[in-house]
């Protein structure tokens, strides 16, 4: 927010240069995954609603994109939304209620032409229970769902698993395959090119409905190693970088860099092997939490550029409340539970899976449980064995970490289906089952907060996951990038940022 | 056998080489955990909607039809799609792979010149002082990860004297020919760094050993001296060795720049691999070997019969 | 210009260690004059001979003395500076020729980048035709196919001379050559000394070489020296050295020379065939010097030599055993060879070239078969398909009723000890990187001759002792051998496997005279005990003469003559054996001047040539 | 065996020298020849930085002054010259020193067998290969090939996924890189000599096959072999330093200087140079010794630098 207030009058034109620390996926609106995808491709594709971007604290509000306006039906299972007049496809062919429908059926309907199977099975998560995509008129298109789904317009602003629009002319003419080779929406940007492995080009859509853009050009490079990406930054080579380390932020402030603070909305978490027998005993996993130090953890190993997390939804969602508690830091008390539950000193082992990326959060994670007469061993693994390995644990494993979050309370659904798959049997939690399926199918609006707040106080009280930090800062800019505002969500919107001289 | 006999022969044994290669790849990346949808969506997905996706993408299918799907791909598809990065995986690797050849080609330059120059430096000054100092010239540039000493080099000629481009191929905005010779630089020094010691260490011991020969000693006694003897004959009977191992270099930096590629954030195969690998996108993955094993084929066939040829001994056969 | 050597010291090694291999010697070479090293092989000859133009081996140095050439002093000139002598002053023929060569550069490429050292501007043409020129001179007649070879693809004899024709093209100054005849037939060594005398005389220049060959001394030399242990024993005009020597050594040596004959003036003596031993009346009646009272002191103080080795055997050996009717053990039929020259990357179109065509011959058990002929004629070539080193292109090998040519692996290498290869080229066929010992000791115990390497090593120390090498040489390798010390490790490498066939191409041709009468009595003597076969390629044709019962004459790879050794001189025989009969260079003794009637009158008939005055 | 004794001759012994002078030059004893290796300053110091270093390794537990896992968060990223951390510490706050010294216990070991596996292997390969026909040798070199076309991320990978990451799949990983490598390296080699006279010597002498190979022509690529294998050994400590960076390698938080390599390259441009510096500096200054050594040894096989007594 800061750098609003110092700017001065905003200047057209100029190409900005963002480092990306991954390489993204498909430029393909409904097979895009991860955030580093959206943070490009929300230049090109919207959707029917959006976040609002300049939110710092969150939770952010939905804002109308391609829709103007939407509303339930009172048993909460149909949506119709109201589509923006007088927006245009990169290609110029016009947006309306047919084109929705095209995007629809791509993903939903095994009858039509262009049916995309891959897609389908990605936006299941959401879309399974779609029953019917009507289109009412021109402007007006209405969803049906089998159960009600009152978090649907949130989803929809989404940056994986949704429906976010492209042009249907292009997979017409190419073929699903082959969108992604020409994305098309309707966003501030067009696509111009991209070199996997280098960079992506982007230049301001002339044509755009909302605000102008400011900057001409937009060049995404790939630059995944950590120093490289900051000496690029430092070089003047890049405006903008994401997922900077704790250890440089003092180098970049000296330098006269910008690292605005923040908060995105995900978090790191620790889960439980759920094979392990040990770990069916829930004051052992309580008592790995009570042995956790996080307000340490953020202090030292993040040099106090993260904050310590309580709770299973990350910052910045919409059911999250920063005040709730789960385990406090008391090694006592975890020596004492660990007791209880039949380990002495040493006598609980296991190992920490994880990423390569988070070995050192494993490596401190490792002396802190010492403390408490828990062994840990550490075993890193490249990012896919990481994957494997974690989704399908071996015996001994104990813990595993994770980075991920949304501004959606359905998250914590998404988060606990994501514990499954390490070995977590839903059915032996009935109670978090029982108030996740509540939250996800109630038909009260002004309940549906409150549902998810209690599943996830449901879950914070099982201790089947360990939330442990969220990172404060994350991206870095130059000193002459003005208008970037870091809002309490996983991206950002590039098109209000403008280049200083 | 006849040399070209010999080269079609070579040439025909290609083809299982890869055949083999392209077995192996495959099977490690089918029978070994961990699959690119699981890693992309295990966090938030569950096993069954994962399983709707594998099946989306033919993941499911019997192994071998796969395989023989893959391998009719590799011909009529560009190699088949990427499953992370949703395109034919030659369109994604080709761009990448040219871009390897050119670091490539300029770590290879390097080391050649350099790595000859100083191992005929001090291979004849065999241990006196410009031997001593020249060999320990390369000597520590080749034994510091490259990793590493990359970053010391672009801490050093990027950000503190601010001479030369930190990362990629092109300034900002794109630039001539200058520009991307700005940017090879740095990478294509630590490219040749990786070699360049056995190389000069090889022509040093060859200097040494030559100049004990006998036929050393009859151009010597005929006045020829210097450069001459050192360059022609010396040059030409330590040539084997030599040419040898630049082939091996320019084999070892199409996958071994690996490391360059990522410090100097240079677009090329190597990254690209790295990523698929990470991804675990079988069918990039796939393609990425069996590119750098015709590469690494060709070139070692070339640098065999190139080594054969110089030698007399084998050449008339 | 004339060298001129005062009290030079040469030395491997320094301080404590140093071994000093040339001690103390003095002499000098004036303008036009031919000056001639003769010595114990080993006893320094070429280590004197590298010192002047400072290419000693790495290890060793000069470590006093002076060597002044035309009033320049050369020691402890730097490389750079001694360049300037190189070549253009002084030219050097080294004693092994066949590694000398860069093997990795066709003949007429070296030859042409020599010429263009000593005449910068000459235009490449002029530089080829500059080239053949020279090669005809040494008397290389295919010049455009040896100018297109690589040096391994040439005889021995065609890399000396083509050795002989680079050190000489700039005509220097001062000619230094190692023994530059050893692998010359007798018609090209006469040739070559012809030219070089031709050079010396026109252009005024001397010429410094180091011989075996007495021949060559009395056919070339105004003043000679002779060598041992490092010091010159003995140095003067060339009649006095050979007609009066003054050195006990000298006479020992000049004693030892094999001359045309002597095996039949001994067979007439009754004596035995062994050279060093002569028929009394003969000896007396050269009026040597050599008594034999100093003769019986260098036998050791045994008896007389000669009724001992009568008594021995009671007959005359060497009649007795070339008489013998042996059986056939080597049987040669219809042997070819074909080498494939040419072909890609050659700049020259491939073809073939026939170095042994269709030849056929036996070798009898316990027999000695000499071959000859002209340098080139493939007399090697032939003696690697005789001995399985080389793959027939047709024809067959049977040794001792096992078909060689078709015998592989296995098979092959259990025959192996049975017949051995003394190399023509002992240098390169020796290991650079296993010492000596462990080059004789191997094959020993492979073959169980020695039950364990403790008895093989007092086995290789024996052969060692007699091919004369003292048990030191055990732990050597082989580039710290002088050259006709390498020749006797192959030697002593063959012969202690005590096989049937022994083939040995020109094993002699680096040894001093009095070495060479030591082996070629020992190869005698073994022949006799153990009824071995030898095929034995020589140039030397009073060697041949006198070991050989039975000769064959190569010419261009066919087989032209083949005779018993007593019809060397029979009319009848092939135009080149005549011709290399005619071209043996006698030794000027003005006292031995009466040989025996019989030899004179066959040098007659042979068309004595003049000798050098 | 009795046969070939000194023969009869008193004929013989005529043409000899006088007693004591036999022919074949200057006198010497023979005994001091044997492996009089002049061992040059820079093998000692080779010789001396290599065992110092095993011997900090060896004993690790008695010199180092910390535990190499003894982490204080808090003071972390301390520089050098620190009181109580001369050398500072890491991320973790753990002692830098005592990490190194640690660290040679499996870096220095690890290089040492892979490299030793993968010369003994290529090496045999290769003189294999060097000396067969066209079959096998085309056999063994397409083999090769296929491991070499095999990237190593991929092959490594391969390994660390069947065996699970650790010091084998180091071990293993390098020898899968190496041994293509000094199998082409000495293959070149070993065909230049094929063909030379004194192989065919070693035929005539009834040398079989891998005599040839082992007892012949080794000793003439020997120099060769070691010189490429001791190279290696500094490339592959740093080799493994790219292995931990995927993860495949050592586990944390035992110490590797491959693996404080890597996370040193994660603070260069950060600053942290103490950190970032020193395990590069150590496995430098090993690298350099075996270097040495490798130069050393190479003299020690060439008898033109054996008994050079200068
Ligand atoms: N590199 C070396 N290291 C040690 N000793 C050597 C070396 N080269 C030669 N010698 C020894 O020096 C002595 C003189 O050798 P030189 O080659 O001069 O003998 P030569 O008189 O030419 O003998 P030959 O007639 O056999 O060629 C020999 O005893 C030889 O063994
Ligand atoms: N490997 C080869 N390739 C091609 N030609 C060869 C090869 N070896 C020998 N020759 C040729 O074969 C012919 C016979 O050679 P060989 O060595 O048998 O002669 P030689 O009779 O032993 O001569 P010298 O007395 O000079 O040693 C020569 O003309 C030579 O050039
Ligand atoms: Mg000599
Ligand atoms: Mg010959």
């Amino acid at each position: 927010e800061d750098t609003q207030a110092a700017a001065g009058e905003p200047q057209y034109g100029g190409d900005l240069v963002v480092g990306l620390y991954l390489e993204p996926l498909a430029l393909d609106p409904h097979r895009q995954g991860y955030w580093e995808t959206y943070r490009v491709s929300n230049n090109i594709f919207e959707g029917l609603t959006r976040e609002d971007t300049t939110d710092t604290t969150g939770p952010t509000e939905i804002q109308p994109a391609l829709a103007t306006d939407w509303s339930v039906s009172d048993d909460g299972t149909t949506w119709t939304f109201d589509l923006r007049d007088g927006v245009t496809f990169h290609d110029g062919s016009d947006w309306n209620a047919e084109a929705l429908d095209k995007n629809v059926r791509r993903i939903s309907d095994p009858t039509y032409e262009f049916y995309d199977e891959s897609s389908a099975a990605k936006l299941k998560q959401w879309f399974g229970t779609l029953t019917s995509g009507t289109v009412v008129d021109d402007d007006t298109y209405q969803f049906a769902f089998s159960k009600p789904f009152l978090g649907f317009p949130r989803i929809l602003a989404q940056s994986m698993a949704t429906l976010t629009i492209g042009n249907p002319a292009v997979w017409e003419q190419y073929g699903n395959d082959g969108f992604a080779d020409h994305p098309e929406g309707t966003g501030p940007y067009k696509f111009v090119s991209r070199t996997v492995g280098d960079r992506i080009e982007l230049e301001k859509n002339e044509e755009y409905w909302g605000d102008e853009p400011y900057v001409d050009t937009i060049t995404f490079r790939i630059i995944p190693n950590n120093q490289t990406r900051l000496a690029s930054l430092l070089s003047g080579e890049l405006d903008l970088i994401s997922y900077v380390q704790p250890e440089d932020v003092e180098t970049l402030e000296a330098q006269g860099f910008q690292v605005p603070e923040g908060t995105g909305s995900s978090l790191l978490y620790i889960s439980y092997n759920f094979t392990n027998p040990a770990f069916e005993d829930v004051r052992v996993r309580q008592a790995l939490i009570h042995g956790l130090d996080r307000q340490k953890l953020a202090d030292e190993l993040y040099n106090g550029y993260a904050e310590p997390q309580y709770s299973f939804q990350p910052p910045g969602n919409e059911a999250y409340d920063p005040e709730v508690r789960d385990f406090e830091y008391d090694p006592e008390k975890a020596i004492a539970l660990l007791e209880e539950a039949g380990y002495g000193e040493g006598d609980l082992a296991f190992t920490i899976v994880v990423d390569v990326a988070n070995q050192n959060t494993a490596e401190w994670l490792q002396s802190q449980y010492k403390e408490i007469g828990v062994d840990v061993e550490i075993v890193s693994l490249d990012r896919t064995s990481y994957i494997a390995r974690a989704y399908g644990p071996e015996e001994n494993d104990g813990l595993s970490l994770d980075e991920y979050g949304g501004t959606y309370a359905e998250w914590l659904s998404q988060g606990f289906a994501g514990l499954a798959g390490k070995g977590l049997d839903p059915a032996d939690f009935p109670e978090i089952t029982g108030a996740i399926d509540a939250a996800a199918s109630t038909a009260d609006p002004d309940a549906r907060i409150d549902l998810w707040k209690s599943a996830e106080e449901t879950l914070r009280n099982e201790a089947v996951v360990i939330p442990t930090v969220n990172l404060t800062r994350y991206y870095a800019l130059g000193s002459n990038v003005e208008g970037f505002v870091w809002p309490a969500t996983n991206w950002y919107d590039l098109s209000k940022v403008w280049l200083a001289d | 056998m006849g040399t070209l006999k010999h080269i079609g022969w070579r040439l025909v044994n290609i083809l299982p080489v890869l055949l083999i290669v392209s077995v192996l790849t495959f099977l490690i990346g089918r029978l070994t955990p961990g699959d690119p949808i699981q890693g992309q969506y295990a966090r938030t997905f569950s096993p069954e909607q994962i399983e709707g996706i594998r099946d989306a993408y033919g993941l499911n299918l019997p192994l071998w039809q796969q395989y023989v799907k893959w391998i009719g791909d590799l011909f009529v598809a560009g190699g088949g799609r990427s499953i992370v990065q949703e395109a034919p995986v030659f369109d994604i690797l080709w761009p990448n792979f040219l871009n390897t050849l050119v670091l490539t080609a300029a770590g290879v330059l390097i080391c050649a010149v350099v790595g000859i120059a100083i191992g005929t430096v001090a291979g004849a000054h065999h241990r006196r002082f410009a031997d001593r100092f020249s060999m320990l010239f390369v000597q520590v540039g080749s034994n510091l990860s490259v990793y590493w000493f990359g970053l010391i080099l672009i801490w050093i000629f990027a950000l503190q004297l601010k001479w030369l481009p930190v990362s990629g191929m092109q300034s900002r905005g794109g630039g001539g020919f200058g520009d991307l010779l700005a940017h090879l630089i740095l990478p294509g020094i630590s490219a040749a760094l990786i070699s360049m010691l056995v190389l000069a260490r090889f022509v040093r011991i060859g200097i040494v050993q030559e100049k004990q020969s006998d036929y050393y000693k009859t151009f010597a006694s005929q006045g020829a001296g210097g450069l001459s003897l050192l360059g022609k004959h010396v040059g030409r009977n330590i040539l084997p060795p030599v040419v040898n191992i630049i082939g091996l270099e320019i084999g070892t930096l199409i996958t071994g720049v690996l490391f360059v590629e990522s410090v100097f954030n240079w677009p090329g195969i190597g990254t690209q691999l790295l990523n698929a690998v990470n991804g675990k996108d079988y069918p990039l993955i796939q393609g990425g070997v069996v590119l750098i094993a015709l590469c690494y084929l060709v070139v070692n066939l070339v640098t065999d019969v190139a080594v054969d040829a110089l030698n007399p001994r084998l050449r008339r056969r | 210009m004339t060298l001129q050597v005062s009290d030079l010291v040469v030395e491997f090694g320094t301080g404590d260690d140093a071994v000093r291999v040339v001690d103390g010697i003095s002499f000098s070479v004036a303008a036009g004059e031919t000056f001639a090293l003769v010595g114990e092989s080993g006893s320094g000859k070429s280590i004197t001979a590298a010192s002047v133009l400072g290419l000693l081996p790495d290890s060793a140095r000069v470590a006093s003395g002076s060597i002044r050439l035309g009033g320049s002093e050369l020691v402890g000139l730097s490389a750079r500076e001694l360049r300037r002598f190189r070549g253009s002053q002084v030219g050097m023929v080294f004693q092994n020729p066949l590694a000398s060569l860069d093997p990795s550069f066709e003949v007429g490429n070296q030859l042409r980048e020599i010429i263009g050292l000593h005449e910068p501007d000459l235009p490449r043409v002029s530089r080829e035709a500059l080239a053949v020129e020279w090669l005809g001179r040494v008397g290389i007649k295919d010049a455009p196919r040896v100018l297109g070879s690589y040096p391994h693809e040439l005889s021995g004899g065609m890399r000396q001379r083509v050795m002989i024709a680079i050190a000489s093209l700039s005509q220097p100054a001062l000619l230094i050559a190692d023994e530059p005849t050893t692998a010359l037939d007798a018609v090209i060594q006469k040739q070559i000394l012809d030219l070089l005398r031709n050079v010396i005389r026109t252009t005024g220049s001397s010429l410094f070489i180091i011989t075996h060959d007495f021949g060559v001394v009395s056919y070339v030399a105004d003043r000679v020296a002779v060598m041992r242990d490092g010091r010159l024993v003995e140095q003067g005009d060339r009649e006095q050295v050979l007609a009066a020597p003054q050195d006990a050594y000298t006479r020992e040596l000049i004693e030892a020379v094999p001359e045309i004959g002597t095996r039949f003036a001994l067979e007439r003596a009754g004596l035995p065939r062994r050279l060093g031993v002569r028929a009394p009346d003969w000896a007396v009646g050269s009026g040597s010097p050599v008594d034999s009272a100093d003769r019986a002191d260098q036998v050791g103080g045994a008896a007389p030599a000669v009724p001992v080795a009568g008594a021995a055997s009671g007959v005359p050996r060497g009649e007795a055993a070339s008489a013998r009717p042996g059986e056939p053990l080597v049987v040669v039929e219809r042997a070819r060879k074909e080498f494939v020259v040419g072909g890609i990357g050659t700049g020259e179109s491939r073809r073939s070239f026939l170095a042994v065509d269709d030849v056929s011959l036996e070798i009898r058990r316990g027999e000695v078969f000499g071959l000859i002929g002209e340098s080139g004629s493939g007399k090697s070539t032939f003696a690697r398909l005789a001995g399985g080193l080389l793959p027939l292109t047709s024809g067959t090998v049977t040794f001792d009723g096992q078909p060689l040519s078709a015998l592989k692996g296995r098979g092959l290498r259990a025959l192996r000890p049975r017949f051995q290869y003394v190399f023509q080229d002992a240098t390169s066929s020796l290991n650079p990187r296993v010492s000596v010992g462990e080059q004789i000791v191997r094959p020993l115990v492979r073959f169980g001759k020695a039950p364990s390497v403790r008895a093989g090593r007092a086995r290789a120390a024996e052969v060692l002792d007699l091919v004369q090498l003292p048990t030191g040489t055990f732990d050597r390798f082989p580039h710290e051998l002088s050259g006709g010390q390498g020749q006797r490790i192959g030697i002593a490498r063959a012969l202690a496997l005590e096989p049937d066939l022994l083939i040995l191409d020109e094993p002699t041709s680096a040894l001093d005279v009095s070495t060479q009468a030591a082996i070629l009595n020992l190869l005698l003597d073994l022949r006799e005990q153990l009824d071995l076969s030898y095929l034995f390629i020589g140039h030397n044709l009073a060697v041949i003469e006198f070991v050989c019962d039975r000769i064959g004459v190569l010419e261009a790879g066919r087989l032209v003559d083949v005779f018993d050794a007593h019809e060397l001189f029979a009319p009848g025989r092939s135009p080149v054996t005549r011709a290399l009969l005619g071209a043996i260079l006698p030794i000027e003794r003005s006292a031995v001047g009466a040989v025996d009637g019989e030899l004179e009158g066959l040098t007659e008939t042979t068309e004595p040539q003049p000798v050098a005055g | 065996m009795a046969l070939l004794q000194k023969p009869s001759g008193e004929a013989l012994a005529a043409v000899r020298g006088p007693a004591g002078s036999r022919a074949g030059g200057p006198r010497r004893s023979g005994a001091r020849r044997r492996s009089r290796a002049r061992v040059n300053a820079q093998v000692v110091l080779a010789l001396v930085i290599i065992a110092a270093f095993l011997a900090l390794a060896l004993f690790a537990p008695l010199i180092a002054p910390y535990a190499p896992d003894a982490a204080d968060a808090g003071q972390k990223y301390l520089p050098f010259g620190s009181s109580g951390h001369v050398f500072g510490t890491d991320e973790q706050g753990r002692d830098i020193l005592s990490r190194l010294i640690w660290g040679g216990r499996t870096s220095m070991v690890v290089a040492l067998i892979a490299v030793a596996a993968s010369t003994l292997v290529g090496a045999t390969l290769a003189l294999v290969a060097g000396f067969s026909g066209d079959r096998v040798a085309g056999l063994i070199m397409r083999t090769i090939d296929v491991m070499f076309a095999f990237p190593v991320i991929i092959a490594a990978l391969a390994f660390a996924i069947i065996l699970g990451p650790g010091l084998t799949v180091v071990v293993l990983a390098i020898v899968f890189v190496a041994t293509p490598y000094v199998t082409r390296v000495v293959f070149a080699e070993v065909k230049r000599h094929r063909g030379r006279e004194y192989v065919e010597a070693a035929v005539s002498l009834g040398a079989g096959f891998w005599s040839i190979l082992f007892r012949e022509v080794l000793p003439n690529v020997a120099g060769q072999i070691v010189v490429y294998a001791t190279g290696l050994v500094g490339a592959m400590i740093v080799f493994s330093s790219s292995i931990s960076a995927l993860g495949i390698g050592v586990q944390p938080p035992e110490a590797d200087w491959g693996r404080m390599i890597s996370e040193g390259a994660k603070v260069i441009i950060s600053g942290n140079v103490t950190v970032a510096l020193l395990p590069g500096l150590v496995v430098l200054v090993v690298a350099l010794a075996f270097n040495w050594l490798g130069d050393g040894l190479n003299d020690v096989f060439d008898p033109h630098k054996r008994r050079s007594r200068s």
